[in-house]
């Protein structure tokens, strides 16, 4: 931004006579990406931040002909902030099109300012089930998924390994208890214990009261649910209490590139081994996949995590549908038929959206490995949904 | 026989393993100065904090013109007629003169629920506390900040709030307390005159004004009234001489 | 009931209890003495962490790391008790919130600079990484290390506090600051070295746990709300009463997570239990608070010399 | 005396604000910048819960860190009628009033035993009670919050509907509730809570029950927290636990104190220096360097700890040194 656009953008607003905001040059095509910046979340919304300017650079920061304004904001995991932000995105800048958001309360918060002033909002994340059925709305995509297809996955992968008795973790907040439904949903065997975590702003990370009672149950299988910092923590203490040998772990959302590499330097090998389930991983072989994962660990060493190929996914989803119109951001029934048809190379490989815009894609069974280079990562070893579809699709009515 | 406006039965106190307040009984009658003097440490501010309900007794009455205000709040007994004054200068230092005492005036209308009507465009009860600024010679200094005008006006306005209160009975922790010779002597002509209007119990250090001014007078050692009567009488009791008078001109 | 489970949560209450202890214990002198309510304390909770593991992770043993990191937390401290805390002494509580929650702020984004925004994971030597067991209970070796280390500092802490000449200062200074100053002590030193020495525990707590927990940006923000609760049930100023409000706060804490949904299953519905209890069991130590602040507002074993 | 129709500087700026507080629709609509009326409408909001609090926490010497559980008590007593397909702004306007004043007087009446830092605490400790049960409320959307799809709905000419509309009754909001702490504090009630902030027992002397009137204080300024907290959940369309955690009633004190505390205008002056630093110092970070976006709270850290080392009395108490002229009877 030059000194001129930050004094007509910022500046002047701050001093109540600026210019209007239609006099923003409309040769371009501009994206609000909304993430968590700050706050211990911040690593999560990096690692987004560093795959969407990755995409943009895979295609040349052009979208039908149209050069491509990236405005990053920071929510900082407070939902009237990206509210507030997603305002600011949608009057003060004019974007075309709403991306980001990590957190389902941050995306409910936002949902009405970007959707009532007809703009287009893409989640590269957050996926309240809300969303996918009642509040479906024609200009809301996603690239992510629902929260109970992931755990179903697991559930069904348990059921098929003839596991009988499971032991279930999880955060005491609505994805916590999504995954819980989720997994028992598709499970069959008994679910001998089940424990909700507190979570908030003075989490609880110190889980030896409960995987004292997890060895205590006899269960066979240990299913975990532990996002951002808390995975660590609970891997962490899963190995010290020596629980690899006698509970094998199940995890979703809670082993991924972005706490591996730590995992890895502090040693806790026990998580090796240990399975997951996900629409994608770093070595799914897609077109798409191999160019995106072998750019990000040419340009930060490192694998990129999943909420940066559903970032990376969003940025080239919106360019399909830019292409499709040819860079006429006035055709927006033509681009929503262009977003609909998702005809492009996505890092899941091709997939369709259902009727509420959420995508229907294969769940695969992944496990951590470590890879050539002696880094660790995680491997697909199976499929175990082919084209799921979320449960809140018949609620929606559209 | 009058009957006492104030009355303490078996009062007691005890901090620890340290006795304040020793089955004390008290008989103050109406209309007149009644003055407590005792050593250092001999319970005197304790017991004036059971009347005024600071101190919950350990056991024992009080009773007041008849009632029993034992369990009691100090703000309830202040409502019926019990003012007191402070040891320790404790007026509203961020307040004016003028709103220390109207704050007092407010105190005795009974209760402030009023949260409407500014208090400064209050003429009525501007005037009447005008009035008690007046009284005690601080009229000039309303408009001063409490902080700024001097320890013995600060004294003064501690006792025109309590005469606000409209008591019966004023209690008065030490009012000479930190006061110059000039100030005191102020003091004590300004408390002979106000016997007229309520009954007084004084605790007081210097003993010009005691003899000067109490008509009645209680010595207090050790937690425990040892002798009450006229200054006459108590100066003539060689039980005080030994106890009190003794160590204190020794 | 399963009696070596028990056994294990009470294990796991202690360990929690003696962190708390870490902390609240620097707190409690802090506020006893200086008057001073440092909210970024936790602060110090999370550099310890990051102090320790940078030392790790440049192929130090854990020992020598968290050696080197004390002395590390001691300078940290004394310097912002220097350039900050000092100037805040004379200043209200309200001033006290705003201020050290901007410190709060400014620590979370140095770290954030210094050592990037995904934490740290600290590797633990393979003796302390394992697990013993005792009967039919198996633990943690490094659990039980958490353990006497806390305990270990509690004593050194009691005797410091009880036997040297240092401990009677702070004594003197958490019952009565102007007696003290009066008995010739020199504050200014009095409050550098408790300030110091605050900064050190939390940072030896933030050490300890760090191996569980990984370093984490804003670790301390989450355990300082709880050890400020520790601090007021245990009696502002008090050594022996954050130990014991530490060592009830963290039994409470884990035995309520354990045992909570079992005993609300007894009264109500299953599913209305398991509802219930993780929301209960996470208001079980600001009710124990509200219930003290009450009915014995001093705390439970306010310093001597502090009345009501 | 009043602060209406000021002689002094200081007096004047606020009056300024106010006049331009009213015309800001006109302003922004003329200007083109919608956006600055959302900003703006939060800000007077949060100004509102934060003169709520100042009356407590400036007036009478309450300071609480528990203070935002008002706010989402009111926003879920527009969220949980919601929910239920009840929209009528009267019936909600009354539920927060009653609720709010429920839980101040249980809250207060425990809270009020206590005094300084134990307030603090006690304060926080029931302002988590009500952050971990509405974690818990699983059917009102428990940590992801609850979405409220419509306004409150009021007859036309009250209506709510609208930017501009929503707008004016914040503003109408914020203009009554300055005006009833304004007459309030200088009452006979507003003298009595003055006094039992510097000398609790001395007023008890002068035959006040503090504990009733500072209960009833309190009262008053949880209510008037808990119509914040109904518009934040009409302006916003969603209500999260989150809005009310620990974190949120210490923002309240610090706009308390930003703008000074214990002065009728501080809490509106300090809001918006908060909401004005958290839009727009991100941005200034971005323009300095793209990739020092996420290390803004660094430069807002060092502002708060200078404004308490350099800054006395908060953004008001700098406006008072230009003001010669100017007396304490703005207290």
């Amino acid at each position: 931004m030059s000194m001129k656009h930050y004094m007509i953008r910022v500046i002047l607003p701050i001093l109540f006579t600026a210019l209007p905001a239609g006099l923003v040059a409309a040769d371009s095509v501009r994206i609000g990406f909304v993430t968590t910046l700050t706050t211990p979340a911040g690593v999560i919304g990096a690692d987004m931040k560093n795959s969407v300017e990755l995409a943009l650079e895979h295609i040349g920061n052009k979208m039908g002909g149209l050069d491509v304004e990236l405005i990053i904001e920071d929510d900082g995991f407070k939902p009237d902030i990206g509210k507030q932000k997603t305002d600011k995105l949608v009057k003060q800048d004019d974007v075309h099109f709403v991306t980001g958001f990590i957190w389902s309360h941050v995306l409910l918060a936002s949902r009405q300012s970007a959707l009532d002033s007809g703009k287009f909002l893409i989640s590269a994340n957050a996926g309240p089930s809300k969303m996918a059925g009642v509040l479906c709305h024609e200009n809301f995509f996603s690239t992510s998924w629902q929260n109970d297809q992931t755990p179903m996955a697991m559930g069904a992968y348990l059921t098929q390994q003839g596991i009988e008795s499971l032991y279930i973790m999880v955060p005491n907040y609505a994805a916590g208890k999504d995954m819980l439904s989720g997994t028992e949903s598709t499970f069959q065997g008994e679910v001998v214990g089940r424990d909700l975590t507190k979570w908030g702003a003075d989490a609880q990370l110190d889980f030896s009261a409960e995987l004292a009672k997890a060895k205590a149950s006899g269960a066979e299988g240990l299913f975990v649910f532990y996002p951002g910092k808390a995975g660590g923590a609970f891997i962490r203490q899963y190995q010290q209490a020596g629980l690899q040998d006698v509970l094998p772990l199940y995890s979703v959302f809670t082993v991924d590139s972005i706490n591996l590499p730590r995992f890895q330097d502090a040693g806790m090998s026990g998580v090796l081994g240990s399975k997951m389930t996900m629409f994608w991983s770093p070595d799914l072989d897609t077109p798409g996949n191999r160019r995106f994962v072998s750019a990000y660990l040419d340009k930060h060493g490192k694998y990129p995590s999943f909420y940066g190929a559903q970032s990376y996914d969003a940025i080239m989803l919106i360019h399909s549908a830019v292409e499709a119109v040819g860079g006429n951001l006035d055709d927006k029934d033509g681009i929503r038929a262009a977003l609909k048809a998702a005809n492009f190379e996505s890092v899941r490989g091709p997939y369709l959206y259902g009727n509420n815009h959420m995508p229907i894609q294969n769940f695969y069974l992944r496990e951590v490995v470590e890879d050539e280079a002696g880094r660790w990562t995680t491997r697909i070893v199976d499929t175990v949904f082919e084209n799921h579809q979320d449960p809140y699709a018949a609620e929606c009515q559209m | 026989m009058t009957r006492p406006l104030l009355r303490t039965n078996g009062l007691c106190k005890s901090f620890g393993g340290i006795v304040a307040t020793d089955h004390v009984e008290l008989d103050i009658l109406p209309g007149i100065i009644h003055a407590i003097i005792g050593p250092n440490g001999a319970g005197k501010t304790t017991l004036i904090a059971q009347i005024s309900g600071a101190l919950k007794p350990d056991a024992g009455q009080i009773e007041f013109n008849g009632h029993d205000i034992t369990s009691l709040s100090s703000s309830r007994r202040a409502q019926l007629g019990l003012a007191r004054s402070f040891q320790v200068t404790s007026v509203f230092m961020p307040m004016t003169v003028l709103e220390n005492v109207m704050l007092a005036v407010q105190g005795a209308d009974g209760h402030s629920y009023r949260f409407w009507r500014p208090v400064h465009k209050d003429s009525e009860m501007l005037e009447k506390s005008m009035g008690y600024l007046q009284q005690v010679g601080l009229a000039d200094r309303a408009r001063h900040l409490a902080a700024e005008i001097s320890h013995g006006e600060q004294r003064q306005l501690e006792i025109s709030m309590a005469l606000a209160m409209k008591p019966r009975l004023l209690l008065l922790d030490e009012p000479m307390a930190g006061m110059g010779l000039e100030e005191s002597s102020r003091m004590i002509r300004f408390l002979a005159k106000l016997r007229e209007q309520t009954t007084i119990l004084l605790i007081e250090h210097d003993m010009d004004a005691v003899f000067s001014l109490a008509d009645t007078l209680s010595v207090l050692v050790h937690g425990s009234v040892i002798a009450t009567g006229t200054v006459k009488n108590i100066r003539a009791n060689p039980e005080v001489q030994r106890a009190y008078l003794g160590e204190e001109h020794a | 009931m399963d009696w070596s489970l028990l056994l294990t949560q009470l294990m796991n209450g202690l360990q929690l209890g003696l962190l708390l202890f870490l902390l609240a214990s620097g707190l409690t002198l802090i506020f006893g003495i200086m008057d001073f309510i440092n909210l970024s304390h936790g602060s110090f909770y999370m550099i310890g962490a990051y102090f320790c593991g940078s030392i790790v992770a440049r192929g130090g043993s854990f020992l020598v790391a968290v050696l080197v990191a004390l002395v590390g937390m001691f300078i940290v401290g004394a310097l912002i008790e220097r350039v900050i805390a000092r100037r805040l002494y004379r200043a209200d509580h309200l001033d006290h919130v705003l201020a050290t929650f901007g410190l709060i702020l400014i620590f979370d984004a140095i770290v954030h600079i210094v050592w990037g925004p995904s934490g740290m994971a600290i590797p633990l030597p393979a003796i302390l990484d394992g697990q013993v067991t005792l009967g039919s209970l198996v633990l943690p070796t490094y659990r039980l290390v958490i353990i006497s280390g806390g305990l270990l500092v509690a004593a050194i802490l009691s005797v410091l506090v009880t036997r040297s000449r240092l401990g009677m200062m702070i004594r003197a200074g958490a019952s009565n600051r102007t007696m003290a100053e009066a008995l010739g002590v020199n504050i200014h030193k009095l409050f550098l070295i408790v300030f110091a020495i605050g900064a050190t525990m939390s940072g030896f707590a933030g050490m300890l746990i760090a191996p569980i927990t990984e370093a984490s940006i804003g670790m301390g923000n989450d355990i300082i709300i709880i050890a400020f609760v520790v601090v007021i049930v245990g009696g502002i100023g008090s050594i022996k009463g954050a130990f014991h409000a530490s060592i009830l706060i963290g039994l409470i804490d884990t035995l309520g997570r354990s045992y909570l949904d079992d005993l609300l299953k007894i009264f109500m519905s299953l599913d209305y239990a398991e509802t219930a209890a993780p929301a209960l069991s996470a208001m079980l130590v600001y009710i124990l608070m509200a219930v003290v602040l009450a009915f014995r507002p001093q705390g439970l074993f306010p310093p001597a010399g502090i009345r009501a | 005396m009043t602060a209406w129709f000021p002689s002094s500087i200081s007096g004047r700026c606020y009056c300024v604000l106010l006049v331009l507080l009213a015309v800001a629709p006109w302003i922004f609509q003329w200007t083109d910048q919608p956006f600055l009326l959302d900003l703006l409408s939060r800000g007077l909001i949060l100004a509102i819960a934060a003169t709520s609090l100042n009356l407590i926490m400036g007036y009478g010497g309450m300071v609480s860190l528990g203070h935002a559980a008002f706010i989402g008590i009111g926003a879920y007593c527009v969220g949980i009628p919601a929910y239920y397909d009840l929209y009528n702004g009267w019936f909600h306007l009354g539920l927060t009033i009653v609720v709010s004043a429920v839980f101040a007087l249980l809250a207060g009446a425990v809270s009020l035993r206590t005094r300084g830092v134990y307030f603090i605490m006690i304060t926080l400790a029931f302002s988590q009670m009500v952050y971990f049960a509405f974690v818990s409320l699983e059917e009102y959307g428990g940590d992801d919050g609850l979405v409220i799809y419509l306004r409150s709905e009021f007859p036309d000419f009250l209506t709510m509907q609208g930017p501009v509309a929503l707008y004016y009754w914040i503003f109408a909001t914020l203009l009554l509730t300055l005006f009833l702490v304004h007459r309030l504090v200088r009452a006979r009630f507003g003298r009595v809570i003055a006094g039992a902030k510097h000398n609790e027992q001395r007023m008890q002397s002068l035959g006040f029950d503090t504990y009733r009137y500072r209960l009833t204080c309190y009262v008053i300024s949880g209510v008037t927290c808990g119509l914040a907290g109904m518009l934040l959940g009409n302006f916003t369309g969603f209500i999260s636990p989150e809005m009310m955690s620990w974190i949120r009633s210490g923002e309240l004190i610090f706009m308390v104190v930003m703008g000074g505390s214990g002065f009728l205008f501080g809490p509106l002056v300090g809001t918006g220096a908060f909401v004005i630093l958290e839009q727009y110092l991100p941005e200034f970070m971005k323009f300095l360097n793209p990739s020092w976006l996420e290390y803004w709270h660094l430069p807002f850290g060092l502002l708060l700890v200078l404004l308490v080392l350099f800054g006395k009395g908060g953004i008001h108490g700098m406006l008072s040194k230009l003001d010669s002229r100017t007396r304490q009877s703005d207290r």
